[in-house]
Protein backbone atom coordinates (compact mmCIF):
# COMPACT_ATOMS: atom_id res chain seq x y z
CA UNK A 1 0.00 0.00 0.00
CA UNK A 2 1.46 2.67 -1.46
CA UNK A 3 -1.26 5.76 -0.33
CA UNK A 4 -1.94 6.24 3.31
CA UNK A 5 -4.31 8.70 4.79
CA UNK A 6 -3.82 8.90 8.56
CA UNK A 7 -3.60 10.85 12.01
CA UNK A 8 -0.79 9.50 13.49
CA UNK A 9 3.00 10.86 12.63
CA UNK A 10 5.23 9.28 10.18
CA UNK A 11 8.93 8.21 10.48
CA UNK A 12 10.56 9.77 7.12
CA UNK A 13 13.27 7.97 7.75
CA UNK A 14 11.47 4.58 8.21
CA UNK A 15 9.61 5.82 5.31
CA UNK A 16 12.66 6.33 3.17
CA UNK A 17 14.50 2.93 4.38
CA UNK A 18 11.04 0.78 3.00
CA UNK A 19 11.45 2.36 -0.37
CA UNK A 20 14.85 1.20 -1.10
CA UNK A 21 15.45 -1.62 0.98
CA UNK A 22 16.54 -4.41 -0.84
CA UNK A 23 16.64 -2.59 -4.34
CA UNK A 24 19.49 -2.35 -6.56
CA UNK A 25 17.49 -0.73 -9.39
CA UNK A 26 17.13 2.45 -7.67
CA UNK A 27 19.52 5.19 -9.03
CA UNK A 28 17.54 7.92 -7.24
CA UNK A 29 14.93 8.94 -4.61
CA UNK A 30 12.94 12.31 -4.24
CA UNK A 31 11.40 13.45 -1.31
CA UNK A 32 9.51 16.17 -0.20
CA UNK A 33 7.86 16.66 3.41
CA UNK A 34 5.72 19.34 3.99
CA UNK A 35 5.15 21.09 7.62
CA UNK A 36 3.22 23.06 9.78
CA UNK A 37 4.68 26.90 9.58
CA UNK A 38 3.97 29.16 12.73
CA UNK A 39 3.23 32.00 10.23
CA UNK A 40 0.62 31.95 7.34
CA UNK A 41 -0.13 35.17 5.73
CA UNK A 42 1.34 37.31 7.91
CA UNK A 43 -0.57 35.95 10.86
CA UNK A 44 0.80 33.54 13.96
CA UNK A 45 -0.85 30.42 13.30
CA UNK A 46 -0.77 28.32 16.66
CA UNK A 47 -2.42 25.27 15.15
CA UNK A 48 -4.18 23.80 11.98
CA UNK A 49 -6.77 21.04 11.79
CA UNK A 50 -6.82 19.25 8.60
CA UNK A 51 -10.52 18.09 7.34
CA UNK A 52 -10.98 15.47 4.92
CA UNK A 53 -13.26 13.82 2.63
CA UNK A 54 -12.95 9.96 3.90
CA UNK A 55 -12.95 7.39 1.12
CA UNK A 56 -12.57 10.27 -1.63
CA UNK A 57 -9.28 11.43 -0.18
CA UNK A 58 -7.97 7.63 -0.63
CA UNK A 59 -9.33 7.46 -4.11
CA UNK A 60 -8.27 10.66 -5.44
CA UNK A 61 -4.22 10.01 -3.80
CA UNK A 62 -4.51 6.16 -5.50
CA UNK A 63 -5.36 8.34 -8.48
CA UNK A 64 -2.44 10.43 -8.51
CA UNK A 65 0.17 7.97 -7.85
CA UNK A 66 -1.23 6.00 -10.65
CA UNK A 67 -1.00 8.50 -13.07
CA UNK A 68 2.50 9.62 -11.82
CA UNK A 69 3.48 5.59 -12.77
CA UNK A 70 2.06 6.00 -15.91
CA UNK A 71 4.35 9.37 -16.53
CA UNK A 72 7.55 7.89 -14.85
CA UNK A 73 9.51 4.58 -15.13
CA UNK A 74 9.12 4.62 -11.24
CA UNK A 75 10.03 1.60 -8.74
CA UNK A 76 8.28 2.98 -5.68
CA UNK A 77 5.86 5.79 -4.61
CA UNK A 78 4.13 7.15 -1.34
CA UNK A 79 2.29 9.00 -0.48
CA UNK A 80 1.27 9.89 3.27
CA UNK A 81 -1.34 12.87 4.29
CA UNK A 82 -2.09 13.37 8.10
CA UNK A 83 -5.63 14.90 8.82
CA UNK A 84 -6.81 16.08 12.49
CA UNK A 85 -4.48 18.38 14.65
CA UNK A 86 -1.33 19.88 14.20
CA UNK A 87 1.02 22.12 15.48
CA UNK A 88 3.51 24.47 14.41
CA UNK A 89 6.36 22.07 13.14
CA UNK A 90 4.44 19.00 12.60
CA UNK A 91 4.75 16.80 9.70
CA UNK A 92 1.45 17.06 7.06
CA UNK A 93 2.51 15.27 3.97
CA UNK A 94 5.15 12.94 2.71
CA UNK A 95 5.47 12.63 -0.77
CA UNK A 96 8.40 10.46 -2.25
CA UNK A 97 9.27 8.22 -5.54
CA UNK A 98 11.94 5.82 -6.06
CA UNK A 99 13.60 5.44 -9.95
CA UNK A 100 16.48 4.24 -11.51
CA UNK A 101 17.03 8.21 -13.00
CA UNK A 102 17.44 10.93 -11.23
CA UNK A 103 15.07 13.40 -13.56
CA UNK A 104 11.92 10.78 -13.18
CA UNK A 105 12.28 11.03 -9.27
CA UNK A 106 12.76 14.70 -9.10
CA UNK A 107 9.83 15.35 -11.89
CA UNK A 108 7.46 12.81 -10.29
CA UNK A 109 7.54 13.61 -7.03
CA UNK A 110 6.89 17.00 -7.70
CA UNK A 111 4.15 16.35 -9.86
CA UNK A 112 2.23 14.44 -6.86
CA UNK A 113 3.09 17.27 -4.36
CA UNK A 114 1.99 19.81 -7.40
CA UNK A 115 -1.43 17.97 -8.18
CA UNK A 116 -2.20 16.54 -4.74
CA UNK A 117 -2.22 20.51 -3.45
CA UNK A 118 -5.26 20.87 -5.90
CA UNK A 119 -6.88 17.29 -6.41
CA UNK A 120 -7.23 15.83 -3.04
CA UNK A 121 -10.18 16.56 -0.91
CA UNK A 122 -7.95 18.63 2.55
CA UNK A 123 -8.76 21.59 3.93
CA UNK A 124 -6.82 23.39 6.24
CA UNK A 125 -8.44 25.36 9.22
CA UNK A 126 -5.69 27.72 11.02
CA UNK A 127 -6.58 28.77 14.81
CA UNK A 128 -4.41 32.21 14.74
CA UNK A 129 -4.69 35.62 17.56
CA UNK A 130 -7.61 36.81 15.40
CA UNK A 131 -9.73 33.58 15.32
CA UNK A 132 -9.97 30.47 13.47
CA UNK A 133 -9.92 30.74 9.65
CA UNK A 134 -10.09 28.84 6.47
CA UNK A 135 -7.25 28.63 4.37
CA UNK A 136 -7.53 29.95 0.90
CA UNK A 137 -6.36 28.07 -2.19
CA UNK A 138 -3.71 29.64 -3.67
CA UNK A 139 -3.74 30.59 -7.43
CA UNK A 140 0.24 29.90 -7.59
CA UNK A 141 -0.88 26.36 -6.63
CA UNK A 142 -2.96 26.17 -9.57
CA UNK A 143 -0.41 27.11 -11.73
CA UNK A 144 2.21 24.65 -10.12
CA UNK A 145 -1.00 22.12 -11.15
CA UNK A 146 -1.27 23.65 -14.85
CA UNK A 147 2.54 22.65 -15.41
CA UNK A 148 1.86 19.28 -15.76
CA UNK A 149 -1.75 18.97 -17.26
CA UNK A 150 -0.63 17.40 -20.73
CA UNK B 1 -29.77 12.06 -2.56
CA UNK B 2 -27.65 12.48 -0.09
CA UNK B 3 -25.57 15.91 0.17
CA UNK B 4 -22.18 15.65 1.94
CA UNK B 5 -20.49 19.44 2.93
CA UNK B 6 -17.17 19.73 3.56
CA UNK B 7 -15.13 22.63 5.70
CA UNK B 8 -16.23 26.51 5.59
CA UNK B 9 -19.52 25.17 3.11
CA UNK B 10 -19.70 22.64 6.28
CA UNK B 11 -19.74 25.10 8.89
CA UNK B 12 -21.79 27.98 7.35
CA UNK B 13 -24.53 25.62 6.06
CA UNK B 14 -24.57 23.82 9.94
CA UNK B 15 -24.38 20.40 8.81
CA UNK B 16 -21.86 17.95 7.25
CA UNK B 17 -24.54 15.94 5.21
CA UNK B 18 -28.39 16.07 4.27
CA UNK B 19 -30.48 13.74 2.64
CA UNK B 20 -32.52 15.48 -0.07
CA UNK B 21 -36.05 14.40 -2.61
CA UNK B 22 -34.91 16.64 -5.27
CA UNK B 23 -37.69 17.76 -8.04
CA UNK B 24 -37.46 16.00 -11.59
CA UNK B 25 -36.19 18.85 -13.57
CA UNK B 26 -32.57 19.16 -11.34
CA UNK B 27 -30.84 16.91 -13.55
CA UNK B 28 -27.32 18.17 -13.58
CA UNK B 29 -25.05 19.87 -10.65
CA UNK B 30 -24.63 23.32 -11.80
CA UNK B 31 -29.20 23.08 -11.25
CA UNK B 32 -28.81 20.90 -7.86
CA UNK B 33 -26.36 23.94 -6.42
CA UNK B 34 -29.27 26.38 -7.65
CA UNK B 35 -31.76 24.79 -5.96
CA UNK B 36 -30.24 23.83 -2.85
CA UNK B 37 -29.78 27.50 -2.52
CA UNK B 38 -32.97 27.32 -2.29
CA UNK B 39 -33.78 25.42 0.88
CA UNK B 40 -32.41 27.71 3.46
CA UNK B 41 -30.75 31.41 4.15
CA UNK B 42 -27.93 29.37 5.31
CA UNK B 43 -27.57 27.62 1.87
CA UNK B 44 -28.04 30.79 -0.09
CA UNK B 45 -25.00 32.21 1.73
CA UNK B 46 -23.11 29.35 1.38
CA UNK B 47 -23.66 28.81 -1.58
CA UNK B 48 -23.81 32.23 -3.18
CA UNK B 49 -20.14 32.54 -5.08
CA UNK B 50 -20.10 29.27 -7.18
CA UNK B 51 -16.66 30.22 -8.02
CA UNK B 52 -15.54 28.91 -4.97
CA UNK B 53 -18.18 25.90 -4.57
CA UNK B 54 -16.51 22.88 -6.10
CA UNK B 55 -18.53 19.59 -6.52
CA UNK B 56 -17.45 15.81 -6.52
CA UNK B 57 -19.85 13.16 -7.66
CA UNK B 58 -19.10 9.41 -6.44
CA UNK B 59 -15.67 10.64 -5.16
CA UNK B 60 -14.57 12.39 -8.49
CA UNK B 61 -14.58 16.24 -9.44
CA UNK B 62 -17.24 16.99 -11.57
CA UNK B 63 -17.90 20.36 -13.63
CA UNK B 64 -21.56 21.77 -13.13
CA UNK B 65 -22.80 20.47 -16.34
CA UNK B 66 -22.20 17.11 -14.73
CA UNK B 67 -25.92 14.77 -14.74
CA UNK B 68 -26.87 13.55 -12.05
CA UNK B 69 -28.12 9.93 -11.52
CA UNK B 70 -30.61 8.51 -8.67
CA UNK B 71 -27.89 6.83 -5.76
CA UNK B 72 -25.37 9.51 -6.55
CA UNK B 73 -23.04 10.41 -3.44
CA UNK B 74 -22.51 14.37 -4.20
CA UNK B 75 -19.98 16.11 -2.01
CA UNK B 76 -19.85 20.17 -2.11
CA UNK B 77 -17.19 21.89 -0.86
CA UNK B 78 -14.32 25.05 -1.29
CA UNK B 79 -11.01 24.59 -3.46
CA UNK B 80 -8.77 21.86 -1.48
CA UNK B 81 -5.90 23.05 0.27
CA UNK B 82 -4.28 20.10 1.37
CA UNK B 83 -0.40 19.31 0.50
CA UNK C 1 28.51 22.17 8.92
CA UNK C 2 26.32 21.21 6.33
CA UNK C 3 28.72 19.71 3.75
CA UNK C 4 30.34 16.56 4.69
CA UNK C 5 32.63 14.20 2.27
CA UNK C 6 33.08 10.64 4.27
CA UNK C 7 33.07 7.22 3.69
CA UNK C 8 30.94 6.23 5.88
CA UNK C 9 27.42 5.55 4.68
CA UNK C 10 24.66 8.16 6.20
CA UNK C 11 21.54 7.91 7.61
CA UNK C 12 18.53 9.97 6.09
CA UNK C 13 15.91 9.88 9.03
CA UNK C 14 18.95 10.96 11.27
CA UNK C 15 19.60 13.60 8.80
CA UNK C 16 16.23 14.94 7.90
CA UNK C 17 15.05 14.95 11.97
CA UNK C 18 18.22 17.47 11.85
CA UNK C 19 17.25 19.29 9.12
CA UNK C 20 13.80 19.87 11.15
CA UNK C 21 14.51 19.91 14.89
CA UNK C 22 13.18 22.70 16.63
CA UNK C 23 11.78 24.91 13.53
CA UNK C 24 8.80 26.33 13.12
CA UNK C 25 9.36 28.48 10.44
CA UNK C 26 9.79 25.43 7.44
CA UNK C 27 7.15 24.86 5.63
CA UNK C 28 9.18 22.15 3.23
CA UNK C 29 12.21 20.15 3.14
CA UNK C 30 12.90 18.52 -0.30
CA UNK C 31 15.40 15.65 -0.38
CA UNK C 32 17.29 13.45 -2.64
CA UNK C 33 19.35 10.70 -2.33
CA UNK C 34 21.45 8.75 -5.14
CA UNK C 35 22.68 5.26 -5.04
CA UNK C 36 24.46 3.07 -6.66
CA UNK C 37 22.73 0.79 -9.32
CA UNK C 38 23.04 -2.85 -10.25
CA UNK C 39 23.84 -2.18 -13.87
CA UNK C 40 24.28 0.98 -16.24
CA UNK C 41 24.91 1.39 -19.66
CA UNK C 42 23.45 -2.34 -20.49
CA UNK C 43 26.08 -3.79 -18.03
CA UNK C 44 25.74 -5.16 -14.72
CA UNK C 45 28.10 -3.41 -12.00
CA UNK C 46 28.99 -5.30 -8.94
CA UNK C 47 31.03 -2.66 -7.07
CA UNK C 48 31.47 1.12 -7.45
CA UNK C 49 34.85 3.32 -6.33
CA UNK C 50 34.66 6.94 -6.06
CA UNK C 51 37.94 8.68 -6.13
CA UNK C 52 37.72 12.69 -5.39
CA UNK C 53 40.03 15.15 -5.04
CA UNK C 54 40.09 15.90 -0.78
CA UNK C 55 40.37 19.49 -0.25
CA UNK C 56 38.68 20.41 -3.65
CA UNK C 57 35.91 18.49 -2.93
CA UNK C 58 35.11 20.23 -0.03
CA UNK C 59 35.28 23.81 -1.36
CA UNK C 60 33.40 22.41 -4.55
CA UNK C 61 30.66 21.95 -2.59
CA UNK C 62 30.88 24.99 -0.45
CA UNK C 63 30.56 27.39 -3.67
CA UNK C 64 27.75 25.15 -4.33
CA UNK C 65 25.61 25.53 -1.45
CA UNK C 66 26.48 29.48 -0.82
CA UNK C 67 25.21 29.43 -4.32
CA UNK C 68 22.11 27.97 -3.23
CA UNK C 69 21.32 30.36 -0.44
CA UNK C 70 21.79 33.10 -2.40
CA UNK C 71 19.12 32.23 -4.90
CA UNK C 72 16.81 30.84 -2.46
CA UNK C 73 15.10 31.58 0.86
CA UNK C 74 16.57 28.46 2.68
CA UNK C 75 16.37 28.09 6.32
CA UNK C 76 18.61 24.99 5.77
CA UNK C 77 20.77 22.66 3.13
CA UNK C 78 22.78 19.79 3.46
CA UNK C 79 25.04 18.02 0.99
CA UNK C 80 26.59 14.76 2.11
CA UNK C 81 28.68 13.01 -0.57
CA UNK C 82 30.25 9.71 -0.03
CA UNK C 83 33.75 8.22 -1.45
CA UNK C 84 35.55 5.05 -1.22
CA UNK C 85 34.09 1.40 -2.69
CA UNK C 86 30.44 1.13 -2.65
CA UNK C 87 28.07 -1.57 -3.74
CA UNK C 88 25.00 -2.33 -5.71
CA UNK C 89 22.00 -0.43 -2.74
CA UNK C 90 24.42 1.45 -1.01
CA UNK C 91 24.03 5.25 -1.04
CA UNK C 92 26.15 7.51 -2.34
CA UNK C 93 25.28 11.46 -2.56
CA UNK C 94 22.27 13.11 -0.34
CA UNK C 95 21.15 16.80 -0.65
CA UNK C 96 18.68 18.24 1.31
CA UNK C 97 17.08 21.57 1.45
CA UNK C 98 14.37 23.33 3.88
CA UNK C 99 12.20 26.44 3.38
CA UNK C 100 9.32 27.94 4.07
CA UNK C 101 8.08 27.77 0.30
CA UNK C 102 8.07 24.16 -1.70
CA UNK C 103 8.98 25.40 -4.68
CA UNK C 104 12.66 26.84 -3.47
CA UNK C 105 13.09 23.42 -1.76
CA UNK C 106 12.49 21.56 -4.92
CA UNK C 107 14.47 23.96 -7.05
CA UNK C 108 17.31 24.75 -4.68
CA UNK C 109 17.57 20.45 -4.38
CA UNK C 110 17.72 19.89 -7.76
CA UNK C 111 19.78 22.79 -8.34
CA UNK C 112 22.57 21.17 -5.77
CA UNK C 113 22.52 17.77 -7.41
CA UNK C 114 22.68 19.04 -10.76
CA UNK C 115 25.45 21.56 -10.16
CA UNK C 116 27.81 18.65 -7.72
CA UNK C 117 27.33 16.51 -10.80
CA UNK C 118 29.54 18.72 -13.09
CA UNK C 119 31.33 20.69 -10.18
CA UNK C 120 32.38 18.69 -7.55
CA UNK C 121 35.44 16.42 -8.50
CA UNK C 122 34.54 13.19 -8.10
CA UNK C 123 34.98 10.15 -10.06
CA UNK C 124 33.05 7.01 -10.12
CA UNK C 125 34.92 3.20 -11.22
CA UNK C 126 32.76 0.61 -11.84
CA UNK C 127 33.35 -3.02 -11.48
CA UNK C 128 31.41 -4.80 -14.37
CA UNK C 129 32.17 -8.97 -15.38
CA UNK C 130 33.89 -7.21 -18.43
CA UNK C 131 36.72 -5.49 -16.25
CA UNK C 132 36.94 -2.17 -14.35
CA UNK C 133 35.86 1.02 -16.20
CA UNK C 134 35.50 5.00 -14.93
CA UNK C 135 32.04 6.07 -15.59
CA UNK C 136 32.59 8.72 -18.36
CA UNK C 137 30.22 11.94 -18.35
CA UNK C 138 27.18 12.54 -19.64
CA UNK C 139 26.30 15.21 -21.93
CA UNK C 140 22.58 15.12 -20.10
CA UNK C 141 24.27 15.67 -16.71
CA UNK C 142 25.65 19.13 -18.54
CA UNK C 143 22.42 20.05 -20.09
CA UNK C 144 21.20 19.68 -16.53
CA UNK C 145 23.51 21.79 -15.16
CA UNK C 146 23.30 24.39 -17.92
CA UNK C 147 19.47 25.01 -16.64
CA UNK C 148 20.84 27.09 -13.61
CA UNK C 149 23.36 29.08 -15.57
CA UNK C 150 21.89 32.72 -14.99
CA UNK D 1 55.27 23.36 -9.73
CA UNK D 2 52.98 20.52 -7.55
CA UNK D 3 50.92 18.65 -10.44
CA UNK D 4 48.19 16.32 -9.14
CA UNK D 5 46.44 13.83 -11.62
CA UNK D 6 43.09 11.98 -11.04
CA UNK D 7 40.96 9.10 -12.13
CA UNK D 8 42.10 7.84 -15.30
CA UNK D 9 44.61 10.54 -15.67
CA UNK D 10 46.18 9.21 -12.76
CA UNK D 11 46.37 5.93 -14.12
CA UNK D 12 47.55 6.15 -17.35
CA UNK D 13 50.43 8.75 -16.60
CA UNK D 14 50.81 6.28 -13.52
CA UNK D 15 51.12 8.74 -10.92
CA UNK D 16 48.84 10.53 -8.42
CA UNK D 17 51.19 13.85 -8.38
CA UNK D 18 54.65 15.13 -9.74
CA UNK D 19 56.93 18.18 -8.91
CA UNK D 20 57.86 19.92 -12.30
CA UNK D 21 60.25 23.01 -13.27
CA UNK D 22 58.44 24.41 -16.02
CA UNK D 23 60.14 26.69 -19.06
CA UNK D 24 59.97 30.10 -18.81
CA UNK D 25 57.63 30.41 -21.57
CA UNK D 26 54.68 27.93 -19.83
CA UNK D 27 52.48 30.47 -18.48
CA UNK D 28 49.14 29.61 -18.97
CA UNK D 29 47.24 26.25 -18.11
CA UNK D 30 47.35 25.09 -22.12
CA UNK D 31 50.67 25.60 -22.50
CA UNK D 32 51.00 23.37 -19.34
CA UNK D 33 49.28 20.75 -21.14
CA UNK D 34 51.04 20.72 -24.08
CA UNK D 35 54.20 20.76 -22.19
CA UNK D 36 53.43 18.13 -20.25
CA UNK D 37 52.48 15.80 -23.34
CA UNK D 38 56.44 16.00 -24.31
CA UNK D 39 57.90 14.50 -20.57
CA UNK D 40 56.83 10.90 -21.85
CA UNK D 41 54.66 8.87 -24.03
CA UNK D 42 52.37 7.74 -21.14
CA UNK D 43 52.07 11.52 -20.35
CA UNK D 44 51.31 12.00 -24.34
CA UNK D 45 48.67 9.18 -24.79
CA UNK D 46 47.19 10.63 -21.42
CA UNK D 47 46.54 14.28 -22.13
CA UNK D 48 46.27 13.67 -26.61
CA UNK D 49 42.28 14.50 -26.24
CA UNK D 50 42.41 18.07 -24.09
CA UNK D 51 38.40 18.16 -24.73
CA UNK D 52 38.43 15.47 -21.46
CA UNK D 53 41.50 16.73 -19.95
CA UNK D 54 39.87 19.46 -17.27
CA UNK D 55 42.01 21.48 -15.18
CA UNK D 56 41.80 22.85 -11.46
CA UNK D 57 44.30 25.72 -10.08
CA UNK D 58 44.41 26.15 -6.61
CA UNK D 59 41.33 23.95 -6.36
CA UNK D 60 38.76 25.93 -8.56
CA UNK D 61 37.86 25.07 -12.17
CA UNK D 62 39.80 27.48 -15.19
CA UNK D 63 39.86 27.56 -18.54
CA UNK D 64 42.69 26.54 -20.82
CA UNK D 65 44.03 30.48 -21.51
CA UNK D 66 44.06 30.95 -17.06
CA UNK D 67 47.67 32.01 -16.59
CA UNK D 68 50.13 30.45 -13.74
CA UNK D 69 51.67 31.47 -11.03
CA UNK D 70 54.66 29.95 -8.62
CA UNK D 71 53.34 28.00 -5.94
CA UNK D 72 50.12 27.56 -7.65
CA UNK D 73 48.46 23.91 -7.20
CA UNK D 74 47.45 22.26 -10.69
CA UNK D 75 45.36 19.39 -11.00
CA UNK D 76 44.45 17.73 -14.52
CA UNK D 77 41.55 15.43 -14.60
CA UNK D 78 38.99 13.52 -16.71
CA UNK D 79 35.11 15.17 -16.53
CA UNK D 80 33.63 14.69 -12.91
CA UNK D 81 31.34 11.99 -12.57
CA UNK D 82 29.87 12.47 -8.87
CA UNK D 83 26.47 12.62 -7.61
Amino acid sequence: MTVRVQAEDFDVGAEYAALTAGRTSVGGVTLFAGLVRDIAGGEAVSAMTLEHYPGMTERQLEAIEAEARRRWPLDEVLIVHRYGRLEPGDQIVLVATASAHRDAAFDSCRFLIDWLKTRAPFWKLEATPGGERWVEAKDSDDAAAARWVE
Amino acid sequence: MRILYFAWLRTKIGVPAETVELPAEVTTVGALVEWLKTRSERHADALANSKVVKVAVNQEHVPYDHPLSPGDEVALFPPVTGG
